[in-house]
């Protein structure tokens, strides 16, 4: 279960979404949309820890906790199978195979992973999700650059793999992924441009 | 931990991943420095310790970049930072495999590039032994430097800058223990505080950079 | 009250609006006293000749030098404990000040190093430590300079103001292992014999009471420059 | 050209930019020598005119990589590639802001630099204008290298290993323009020398700095 | 009037599509599609001259034409209206007012880029193409990360704008742009995997 009661976060010194709260049962997912600049990105680095919160709370195991954004931490001198090899190592885990097979990736597990095309290191980059099997996954636009048959492959693997295994996803995109989640849209939340909070509040 | 040192050090072995280019890099600036000094062999032999030296942190310098910023740029290293490994272990795992893939191959080759600058016969041991000793904590500054600078891009300059200064007590120590070795005096107290410095770093710098990534990760 | 509500940026600057000028007026006091002193009324010493007047400006400049560093190191420690962003910047402001008391205790030994010792620079132990300094100043402004966030950049300033501090203490012994002195020993010491005579010594304290004042009057307007830039780009960034 | 040579400069002088760093790295090698050959006059002087040389050879060397690596990795380069501006005068350009803000800042300075490590006096002018007349084949070499390494990410080392033989005659003839000078002899032929250097890189190598951009871009 | 007769493209030695021909009059455009890896980006980068052709023909004005991908060109220490400015210096061309406003960054314009949304940061690159104003476009993915309300200023610009005045554009894409042009689905000529040709083929 993931609760997060009247949080605000920000970016440069300004506060960009306050007051949102939210909670997810364990096995289910949410859908964070907004328009560009909204603060998406912003609020899925703060529940993943990545930067401080300005107000409210967060009751999520961070240790059993991952983030994933556009850079998908791909090394292009490895192979594929090498790099997914690499964070089961990490996290302490064994066995790429199911990931492999979930992501369609059995044929380019020798590849390179640097002369994957755009699509394909986006898939190695879900595969990865797959292999350490953390409890709750913070995915900023997962499916960029996926054709329709990979964005079901990874609306299945979401269902039928994380969280029905008791898993849960807060996802933030622009593209209608299928799913069917609650959505929360962050534009009713935005911060008005003279809100007071802020890291740099004390400077006024 | 041991994961993340044979990735690196595999990394280090593929194209592009520079392994021995330290090495190369060592070797270049030894073979500069008769270019820049003129070719009489007394005046080589007096300076040989001290260019070898600065030569091995220049070359340990300028491999200095690549610890974290490839990490960083790709995304990896934010991934590390929400993994279950704590950050302390990776900047370790990092200083390993720098030292691993340059302060090492660096100690070996040091011996063979002072018969190019005339080195004194009695200062091969002290070089050695003082490389051996000095390495680890130029890899573990150099380290502290590249975590302070993995938010900026190409930040190598800048980095050479904050670890140079940094550098100087285990230069000194090191080249003093080289030339004492010259000079037939007695080279344990510069190898001892050598050592003594390595130690120190290891004990305390990962936790600076550590603190240092975490801020820059923010 | 608590002396830490000083460190709201807000108090700080109503605090400090009318004390900056007074500083300001008692440190140009404080030098031109000193220094007129220092060099119209006081003998030439028998060993330096008239050149020993340089002193009243350069034992000030190399003490404000080092001391401008140890406020540094304790603004940063107490940013990285308390994060008070004033201490921060003040940490912050002192740098560039220190740079420059640095560089000119540079130039004015070098100064008098020519009639001195015949050369404008040797690798003396107490020199060399200066330009060490020196460096670690560049390094720490340089760091200061390349990032943006300014949140960022008072904490990897501070750690590295931190690990500097300790490394800076290490190269003061290595270089004294290094090379022999030329230098002159610490004269201002309590001890009496070793002192340098009074007629020296009165212009001298005289001279760096103004430099100490010079110091936290230039400090003072730093922060308070940081502080109002901060507030603009925090303005800014709220787009009001 | 103009408007990509005054964008370089102004992100040279934007924070993170690195202006005034290779000025920075050329004190703190040039203060490195006398902690790892030792504090003796004699010697430092002896040694100058090679040190000075070599320390600026690093300087514009470590600054080298952000020529073109910045530009590729965003995408700018393959952009500037099609635009309407022959990629010869990229290359020129790039190699312009990088002697504005490399090579002039280091001949201003060494002459000051020279001082610490008691340079004769007569080596002054002949130091100062070696640097003049070579640090633009210094820069426009290094914009070779760094277009035969712009796809490697972090490829600096391995630009150091290609760039540094290249830089020999330049460093020969400039260093042995100071020793000269130092010891009271001619030097004009040194000198022109390096002033033929950097008339023949400037007409030839932009064509081929421009043929491997083309070719690392494909 | 764009003309490809016949063209094999390829990747690390090996040819990836084959026998492609279609031709795009001015003022229209065409969209590519086709799964992950299929040899999009290869091809728009084949046409815009960044890499040999292995057979057959491209009729096109390369001087008239511009190349967009991924990565921006945006110089993340340079103002959004800097970034703008030094592509029209490049290109000879005066004013940026219009294409700052196309794509509604005039709100942006004093911003470091660096500190852009990810959508932002696309929009700007695509108002760099405003600026330019390049007769013939090979866009790749050029709706990546936008919202609903930047992909139709997209749409507009390049409807009212870009192909209006005469210009010709060529898409790669995944998701629906909503535009009404012919497309192109590049799985028909998918080289096989044994096909000759390429660039090592006299080695075989
Ligand atoms: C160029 C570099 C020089 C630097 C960085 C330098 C640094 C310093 C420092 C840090 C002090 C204060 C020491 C203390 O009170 O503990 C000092 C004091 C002094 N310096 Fe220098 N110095 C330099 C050159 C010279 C030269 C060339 C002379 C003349 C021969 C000289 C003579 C003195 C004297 C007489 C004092 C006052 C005695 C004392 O308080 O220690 N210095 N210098
Ligand atoms: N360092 C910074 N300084 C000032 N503003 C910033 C900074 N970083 C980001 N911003 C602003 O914060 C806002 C939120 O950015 P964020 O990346 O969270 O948006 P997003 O909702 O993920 O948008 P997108 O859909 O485009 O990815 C944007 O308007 C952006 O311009
Ligand atoms: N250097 C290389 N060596 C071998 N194969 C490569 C190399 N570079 C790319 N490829 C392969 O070429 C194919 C085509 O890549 P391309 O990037 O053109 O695909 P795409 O159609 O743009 O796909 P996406 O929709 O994922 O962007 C992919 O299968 C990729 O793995
Ligand atoms: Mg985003
Ligand atoms: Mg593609």
């Amino acid at each position: 279960m993931l609760r997060v009661l009247d949080l605000a976060c920000g970016r440069g010194g300004a506060m960009l979404v306050s007051g949102v709260s939210f909670s997810v049962p364990t096995g289910e997912s949410l859908i964070l949309r907004g328009p560009n600049g909204v603060g998406k990105t912003t609020l899925l680095r703060t529940l993943a820890g990545l930067q401080p919160l300005l107000a409210g709370s967060v009751d999520c195991p961070t240790e059993q906790s991952a983030y994933a954004s556009h850079a998908d931490g791909v090394k292009s001198q490895l192979s594929v199978a090498e790099n997914l090899e690499f964070w089961a190592q990490v996290y302490g885990v064994t066995g790429i195979a199911a990931a492999l097979r979930s992501f369609d990736l059995d044929d380019l597990r020798g590849r390179m992973a640097g002369t994957l095309s755009a699509g394909q290191k986006r898939r190695l980059g879900l595969a990865r999700l797959a292999v350490i099997g953390r409890k709750v996954l913070f995915l900023d636009e997962p499916t960029v650059s996926l054709d329709d048959a990979s964005v079901r492959l990874f609306n299945v693997f979401l269902r039928d793999v994380h969280l029905s295994r008791g898993g849960i996803a807060v996802i933030a995109t622009h593209i209608d992924l299928g799913l069917d989640a609650p959505t929360l849209d962050l534009t009713a939340f935005q911060a008005s441009a003279d809100a007071l909070g802020g890291r740099d509040a004390m400077f006024i | 931990m041991i994961a993340l040192l044979t990735r690196d050090l595999r990394l280090a072995t593929r194209a592009g991943g520079g392994f021995g280019l330290g090495l190369a890099f060592f070797l270049i600036v030894i073979v500069l420095v008769p270019f820049g000094v003129g070719p009489d062999a007394a005046v080589l032999a007096r300076i040989a310790p001290g260019s070898l030296w600065v030569a091995a942190l220049l070359a340990a310098l300028l491999s200095l970049d690549r610890i974290f910023a490839l990490d960083h740029e790709d995304g990896s290293l934010s991934l590390l930072a929400t993994a279950p490994l704590p950050l302390e272990s990776v900047v370790l795992a990092k200083a390993a495999a720098h030292w691993l893939t340059t302060g090492v191959p660096l100690t070996l080759a040091a011996p063979a590039l002072g018969f190019l600058l005339h080195l004194e016969g009695a200062a091969y041991a002290p070089l050695f032994l003082g490389l051996l000793l000095g390495t680890p904590s130029l890899s573990l500054i150099g380290t502290f430097g590249a975590a302070l600078t993995v938010g900026l891009r190409r930040g190598g300059l800048l980095m050479s800058l904050l670890v140079l200064p940094l550098y100087v007590p285990t230069l000194i120590f090191g080249a003093e223990a080289a030339r004492r070795g010259a000079a037939g005096l007695d080279v344990t107290v510069p190898l001892m505080l050598l050592g003594a410095i390595s130690a120190a770093a290891l004990a305390a710098l990962p936790f600076a950079s550590a603190y240092a990534l975490r801020v820059n990760l923010r | 009250m608590s002396i830490w509500e000083y460190a709201n940026p807000k108090k700080f600057i109503v605090t400090t609006t009318p004390l900056v000028p007074w500083i300001f007026g008692l440190a140009l006091a404080c030098l031109t006293v000193g220094l007129v002193w220092g060099f119209f009324f006081t003998p030439d010493a028998e060993r330096f000749g008239s050149t020993v007047k340089i002193i009243y400006i350069h034992v000030p400049s190399a003490l404000m030098a080092i001391n401008a560093w140890l406020m540094m190191l304790v603004a940063s420690l107490i940013w990285l404990v308390r994060r008070h962003h004033v201490s921060a910047l003040a940490a912050r402001a002192a740098a560039p000040v220190g740079l420059v008391m640095t560089l000119i205790a540079l130039i004015t030994g070098a100064i008098w190093g020519q009639p001195m010792w015949g050369t404008w620079w040797a690798w003396d132990p107490r020199l060399t430590s200066f330009l060490i300094l020196f460096l670690f100043y560049l390094g720490y402004l340089a760091l200061w300079g390349a990032i943006d966030d300014p949140d960022t950049a008072a904490d990897l300033t501070s750690v590295l103001c931190l690990v500097g501090s300790v490394f800076a203490l290490l190269s003061r012994y290595a270089v004294n292992f290094w090379a022999q002195g030329l230098h002159q020993g610490a004269s201002l010491s309590l001890d009496r014999e070793t002192n340098v005579a009074d007629v020296f010594y009165l212009p001298l304290l005289v001279s760096i009471a103004g430099f100490v004042l010079l110091f936290l009057a230039l400090v003072l307007l730093g922060t308070r420059t940081e502080i109002r830039s901060r507030r603009i780009s925090a303005l800014i960034a709220r787009g009001g």
